[in-house]
C-alpha cells in the first residue's frame, strides 16, 4: 500500500475527482494548503505599499492505494491536473504501512 | 444667537426643506445598503470590487447629476415651499439608487472601468432624460402615466440597463454547465446581505415619504404617513409571503429569497405608496413576494445570471409596482401605465445596449478569464476583502 | 406646488407627525440592530438562521400588529396633534422590539416555525392585551403605574415570554458539563455584535423620545430633548460600568459584557427618561450596567442558557428601570410599579409558558440533536451564513 | 392628548430642538461609523480590542463632558431658539468624534487603559479648552478665525493628540524593515470599513448641518440645505478624485485609498460647508482627494505608522480645509486661519505629548511584544473577533 | 517510529484527546481538512437551485508514536472515534525515518 | 528521497523559508495546523466564563528533498525555527518514495 499526496492547483479538483473515480478510487482527503515554488505568486497593493504574495493556494490530496492501483491512480492525477503552466504541482508516493477503517476495524486493502 | 421673528411661511419653508433633506440623507444611506446587499451576495474574492463600485457609482451619480443631470431633468427648477438645494439633494440621490441596480445585476464579471464609464453615461444622460419625460412634465406625464416614487422612474430604469449589460456580458464562469444544469454560486457573506437589506428597508421611508415633496399641510402630512405605513406593511407582506414560498416549495426557508422578497414589496409600493390603505399595500406587497422568487427562478433557468436578484426585484417587480397603481388611484390608467412601462424598458434597454455594445467593441467590458477566476478584488483592486479569512469552498 | 397657506395648527400638526414618524423609523432600525447583535453573538452556524427570525419576526409582528394588535390595545384612536397614521406606525414597531428580544434568548435551538407561529401569537395577543392595561388605559393605568416608553410593557414582557421558551428548551447541547461545568461558546463575529449595540443604541433615542408623542410646545420639546440626553447619558455610564467590572473582577475588557452593559442602560432609562437629571440618568445606568453583569453571571451559574443575555438586559433590569422610575418622577409610587412589574411579568411569563408548552407538545419547539450539531443554518435554512470561511474551532 | 394652543415661536423653538437632536443623533451614529472603519482596517487579532475602545470613548466622552467639559467650554450656556439639552447634546458628541480619530491612529499597539485614561484628558481638557477659544468665544474667536463645523476644533485637535500619541509610541512590529523597506499590513475585513465610510458620511450630515445650530428662518434653511448639498459634493469629488490617482498612479483601485479619499473630502468640507457653491465643494473636495493619498503615502515613508490613515484625513485633510475656507468666506482671513491651525495644532500636540510621555514612564502606554503578536484582543479582552474563522495569513 | 494519520469526524475530537491522553501519548498536530468517501454528503439550497456537499469537514490527527506506542494508540483511536456510521474516518501508520525535537535538538524517541 | 514535515510556530516561517533558500531548497508546502503539546495554551474570558485553548496555531511545511540535500535541510530548518521556547516544534522525516512534477512528468530529484 502507498499514501499518495498530490498537490493541484485548486480549480483541478474536480478534474482530478473525475479521473480518479474513473480507475475506481473514491475516496481521498482534501487539504487546502499554501504553495511555494517556481511559480511566481501575484503583487498586491495596499494603501500605496506594493508586496509580493509568494504562497499560492493549492489543495493537497491524500488518497491511500493498493500497490495495484499506484499506477493508474498516478496516471489519472497527472493527466488530469495537468495544464502545462508552472506551478500544476507534484505527487509524492510514500510506503503505507498499515490502514484501518475506523467504524468497521477492516485493516489494508479492505480499509480503503 | 437671538430669536428672529418667524414667520409662519418661513416655518413651513424650514419644515418642509428639512423633511426633504432628512429624506435625501435617507435616500443616501441606502446606498450604503446596495453596497452591504451586493457586498453579501457575491464571492469573498469579488467582495472589494463590489465596494468600490457602489462607493464611486454614488460619488459619480451626485457630481453627474451637479453638472449635467438635474438641468437637463426639471429645467430650471423654482421651488417655494422648501429651499432649491434641497429639492436638488432629493433629486440627485435617487440617481445613485438607479445606478446601484446595475451593479449587483453585473457583479463577479465586469471591468471597473468600463462599469463607471458606463455610469457617467447613465446619471449625465439615461436616466435624466427619461425622468424629464414623467417627473420633469414631459409626455408621460401628460399622458397621465402614474409612477409617485420611482418603481419605473428609478427601479425599471435601472433594470432595464442592467439587463442589457447582462445579455452582453454572459453569465460568471461555472455557473451554467452543459445540458441546462445550474450551479448555485453561494454570496459569502449573509450577515451582510441581511444588513443591506435592513438599511434598504430603513432608507426607503425617506424614498417614498420624501415624494411627497411637501410636508405642511394636513393633506401632505397624512399623505407622508400614509407613505411610511404603506411601504413598511408592503415589505412586511413581502418578506412573509416570500418565506411561505421558500418554506412550501423546497422545504427549507431561504434567507437570500426572503431578502430580495422584502425588497420587492419596496419595490412594488414605491409607485403608489399613498393611495392604498394599508390593506391593499400589504396586498400589493404579498404579490411582489411571491412574484420575485418566481421571477428569480425563471431567469436562472433562462441562463440569464444575476448573482444579486436585481432584475427580478427591480425589473420585473417594478413593473408590477406600475401596474398595481391603478388598484388604489382611481386618477391612474391602465393604459397610461403600459405606455411608461414600455417607454422606460424601452429607453433605459436600448440606449444601455448601444452603450454596452460599444464598449464592447472598444474597452471591453467583461474581466479576462484569469482575473476572473483569481477574483475581481485581486485583479482590479489588488487588494483582498478578508485577507485572513481562508476560502473553505472552491469556486 | 404653489405655496398653499398654512395655518399654526396645521405646521404643529405636520412637526409632530413627522416627529413621530422619524422616531418610528429609527425604533424600525433597531430592528437592524437586534439582528445584527445576535448574529454576531452566535456560532457561524446558526447565523443565517438568526437573521430569518429576526427579518420574519419583525414582517410578522408589523402584519398582525396591523390587523388585530393595534385595536385590541388602544380601541379607537383619535388623534388630533398628529396624523392617526403616524401614531399607528410608531405604536407597531415597538411590538417588533418586544419579539427580537426572544430571538436572541432562545437562539441556536429552536426551531424556525415554532419561533414563528409564537410570534404571531405574541403580537395579536400577549403584547397588545398587557399593553391596553397600561398604555391603552387599562387598570394599571388608573392604579398609577409609570412606564414612559416600556422598560416593562416592552423590554420585560419580551423577555417574560423568552425566560417561558427558555425554561421549556432547555441549554444548547455542550453549554453546560456535569459536574457545574460551564462552556462559554464564543459568538462568531464581534463587529457585527458591536455594530448591533450602536444601531440600538441610535435606534433607542427614537424609542424614548418619540414616547412623549408630541413634539410642539415648550414643554414637550424640553421633555424630548431631555429624552435624548438622559437616553445617551445612561448607556454611556453603564457601558462604562460594565467595563469597570469586568475589569477589575476578570482583568480583562469583556467586549460583549460591555455591550450588553450599554443595552441594560438603555433598557433602565425607558421606564422614565424625561424626569431624571443627566446625572441621575446617568447613575440609573451606571447601575444597570453593574447589574447586568452580576444577572448573566447568576443566569449561567443557574443553567439558563441565554445566549445574548436577553433575559439579564431586558427582564432583570427592566425590572430594575421600573423601580428606578420612584427615584426621579414624583408621582410614581412603589407599590404601582411593583404591581406593574408582578401583571407584565406573571402574564407575560404564564401565557406564554402555556403557548410553548402546547407547541412541545404537539409540533415540537426544538431542532433535533443532529439539525443543532450540523447547525440550524443548513437544518432550517439550506445553506450557510459564511459558506467561504472555513471553521476554525470545533463546537 | 388635547391640542394646546401653539404659538409660532414656540413652534420654532420645537422645530429647531428637533433638528439639532436629530443632527446631534447622526453624529452619534458617527462612533458607529469610526468604530466600523478602524474595526475593518485593524487585522483580525485586534479587532475586539478596537471595538472596546470604539465603545468606551464614545462612553467616556458623554460622561466627562455632562460632567467638566461643556461648562468649561461654553460657560453658563443660554439658548432660547432651542431646547438648552438639545444644544448640550450636539456639543457633546463632537467630543466623541475627535477622540475616535485617535483610536484609529494608535491601533493595534496602545494599552487599552492608557488609551482611555488618556481619553479622560481629552475630553475633560484638552478639547473643551480650546473649544472655548474659537466656538466659545475665547481669542481665535476674537481674531476671525473661522471654522464652521470642526475641521480644526473637532479634527485637527484629534489628530494633533494622535500624532502625539504615535509618536511615542512607535509603529507596529513588522511595519518597517531594515533599508527603508515597509511592509503593508492588510486591514482584515473590507465590508466593514465600507461600510464605517458610509455611516461617517451619512452621519456627517448632521455634523455639518446640524453647526448651523438653528434652522427657522429663510436664511438659516438655506444654509442647512447648502450644508447638506456641499457636504455631499465634496465627498462625492474627493472620492472620485482618490479613485483616479489610484488607478493613474497603481493601476489599480485601492478600496482603502477611495474611503480615505471620501472622508478626506467630509472633512476638507468642515471648515466651511454652508459658504461655497456646490462646484466650488467639489473642488474643494478633489483637492482633498489628491492631499490625503499624497499625505498617506508620505507619512508612510516618514516611518510614522498611522493604521487607518486618520492622521492624514483628519490632520492634514483638516489644516487644508481651514485653509481653503479663505476660497468662499468673504470674512475669513489667511493670517488668522493660520494662527488657528498653529494655535489647535500646537495645543493639541503639545498637552497630549506631555500626558502620553508621563503616562509611557509610569504605566506605559505599549503593551509588550508577546501581546502583540498574540494580538491585543487575547491579551486585552480575553476573546477573539472572530473565534471561527482561521487566519489564513501570518503577520 | 511510525507516523499516525487518524482522519475523524470533528465531533470526535475531545474524545480521541483524552483516549490518547490515556495510553500516555500527549502531543499531535491537528489539521482541518475535507473528506470525500462512501458517506454521503448534504444537500444545500440557494436562491432556488439544490446542490450537494460532497465534501464534508473531518480533522486529521498526525501522531508520532515510537514502535512500542503504536498497537495501543491505534485501538485508543479507534476505540475513541467509533461511531459506527459511514465516515467515521481511517488510520493509516507510515514509517517514521526520524524525529527531532527543534527546541532542544533531542532525536528520535526523545523528541516525541 | 525524503518527505521532511516540519512543525514550526507561525512567526518563523519567513526565517525558515530563507534558511531553505541558502541551502538550495526552494519549494515546500504549507498547511496551517493546530499542535497540541507540552506547550500551555492561554486562557480566554467570554461572558464570565474561563476557559483554555489548548490547540495552538503552528505551521506544517511538507519539503520533499533528495538524500543529499536531507541533511542539510534539517539543519537548516531546525537552526531558523529554534527560539528556545516550548513549542518550538518537531522535525519529522519520512521514506519518499517518488515523486513526480505534473507540468512535465519528470519523476524523482528532478521533479522536486
Ligand atoms: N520540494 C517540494 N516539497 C514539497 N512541495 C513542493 C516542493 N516543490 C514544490 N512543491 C509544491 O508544488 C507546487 C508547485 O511547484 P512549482 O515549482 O511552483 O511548479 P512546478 O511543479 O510546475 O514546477 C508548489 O506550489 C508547492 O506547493
Ligand atoms: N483512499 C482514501 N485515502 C485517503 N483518505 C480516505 C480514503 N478513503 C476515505 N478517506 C477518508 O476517510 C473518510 C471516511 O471515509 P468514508 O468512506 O466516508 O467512510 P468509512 O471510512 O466509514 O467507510 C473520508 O471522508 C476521507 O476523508
Ligand atoms: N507526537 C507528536 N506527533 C505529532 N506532532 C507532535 C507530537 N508532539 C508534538 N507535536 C507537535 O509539535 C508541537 C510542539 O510540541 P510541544 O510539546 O508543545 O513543544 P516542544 O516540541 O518544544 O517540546 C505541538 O504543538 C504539536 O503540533
Amino acid at each position: 500500500m502507498q499514501l499518495v499526496i498530490a498537490i493541484i492547483k485548486p480549480s483541478k479538483l474536480t478534474d482530478v475527482r473525475d479521473a480518479l473515480a474513473a480507475v475506481g478510487c473514491s475516496g481521498m482527503t482534501v487539504t487546502e494548503v499554501r504553495g511555494f515554488g517556481r511559480q511566481q505568486g501575484h503583487t498586491e497593493l495596499y494603501r500605496g505599499a506594493e508586496y509580493r504574495i509568494d504562497l499560492l493556494p493549492k489543495l493537497r490530496l491524500d488518497i491511500a492505494v493498493t500497490a495495484q492501483q499506484l499506477e493508474r491512480v498516478l496516471d489519472a492525477i497527472v493527466e488530469a491536473a495537468h495544464s502545462g503552466q508552472t506551478g500544476d504541482g507534484k505527487v509524492f508516493v510514500l510506503p503505507l504501512q498499515q490502514a484501518i477503517r475506523i467504524r468497521t476495524g477492516e485493516t489494508d486493502a479492505n480499509a480503503l | 444667537m437671538p430669536i428672529e421673528s418667524i414667520s409662519v411661511d418661513s416655518l413651513s419653508y424650514a419644515l418642509n426643506s428639512f423633511y426633504l433633506l432628512i429624506s435625501a440623507a435617507l435616500v443616501m444611506w441606502m446606498a450604503a445598503g446596495f453596497a452591504m446587499l451586493e457586498a453579501g451576495l457575491v464571492r469573498s474574492k469579488n467582495t472589494a470590487e463590489i465596494l468600490v463600485k457602489n462607493m464611486l457609482l454614488y460619488a459619480i451619480a451626485c457630481v453627474c447629476y451637479l453638472l449635467f443631470g438635474y438641468s437637463l431633468m426639471y429645467g430650471d427648477v423654482v421651488t417655494s415651499s422648501h429651499a432649491p438645494a434641497a429639492n436638488f439633494f432629493f433629486q440627485a440621490v435617487f440617481v445613485a439608487t438607479a445606478m446601484s441596480i446595475i451593479s449587483g445585476a453585473v457583479a463577479e464579471r465586469m471591468k471597473l472601468t468600463s462599469f463607471l464609464l458606463f455610469s457617467i453615461v447613465m446619471c449625465t444622460l439615461i436616466y435624466p432624460i427619461q425622468g424629464a419625460w414623467s417627473w420633469g412634465g414631459g409626455f408621460l406625464a401628460t399622458a397621465g402615466f402614474r409612477d409617485f416614487a420611482g418603481s419605473g422612474i428609478v427601479h425599471l430604469v435601472g433594470a432595464a440597463a442592467a439587463l442589457a449589460g447582462v445579455l452582453l456580458l454572459g453569465p460568471r464562469k461555472g455557473k451554467y454547465g452543459f445540458s441546462g444544469s445550474i450551479y448555485p454560486i453561494p454570496g459569502a457573506n449573509m450577515p451582510l446581505a441581511s444588513l443591506g437589506t435592513f438599511i434598504l428597508w430603513f432608507g426607503w421611508f425617506g424614498f417614498n415619504a420624501g415624494s411627497q415633496l411637501q410636508l405642511t399641510g394636513i393633506d401632505n402630512t397624512d399623505a407622508v404617513a400614509a407613505a411610511f405605513v404603506n411601504t413598511n406593511a408592503a415589505a412586511a407582506s413581502a418578506a412573509i409571503a416570500a418565506y411561505l414560498v421558500t418554506q412550501l416549495r423546497w422545504g427549507k426557508a431561504d434567507l437570500t429569497m426572503i431578502l430580495n422578497g422584502a425588497l420587492a414589496g419596496l419595490v412594488a409600493i414605491t409607485a403608489a405608496p399613498v393611495t392604498p390603505s394599508p390593506y391593499l399595500a400589504s396586498a400589493i406587497g404579498a404579490g411582489a413576494g411571491v412574484l420575485v422568487i418566481v421571477s428569480i427562478y425563471l431567469l436562472d433557468r433562462l441562463r440569464i445570471d444575476d448573482p444579486v436578484g436585481a432584475l427580478s426585484v427591480h425589473g420585473v417587480v417594478g413593473i408590477y409596482g406600475l401596474l398595481a397603481v391603478v388598484w388604489s388611484d382611481p386618477e391612474a390608467q391602465l393604459l397610461a401605465q403600459l405606455l411608461g412601462i414600455a417607454v422606460i424598458a424601452g429607453w433605459g434597454f436600448t440606449v444601455s445596449l448601444v452603450i454596452w455594445w460599444l464598449m464592447k467593441r472598444t474597452i471591453g467590458i467583461r474581466i479576462d478569464a484569469e482575473a476572473e477566476y483569481v477574483g475581481a478584488d485581486i485583479s482590479e483592486c489588488g487588494l483582498e476583502a478578508y485577507p485572513e479569512f481562508v476560502r473553505g469552498r472552491q469556486p
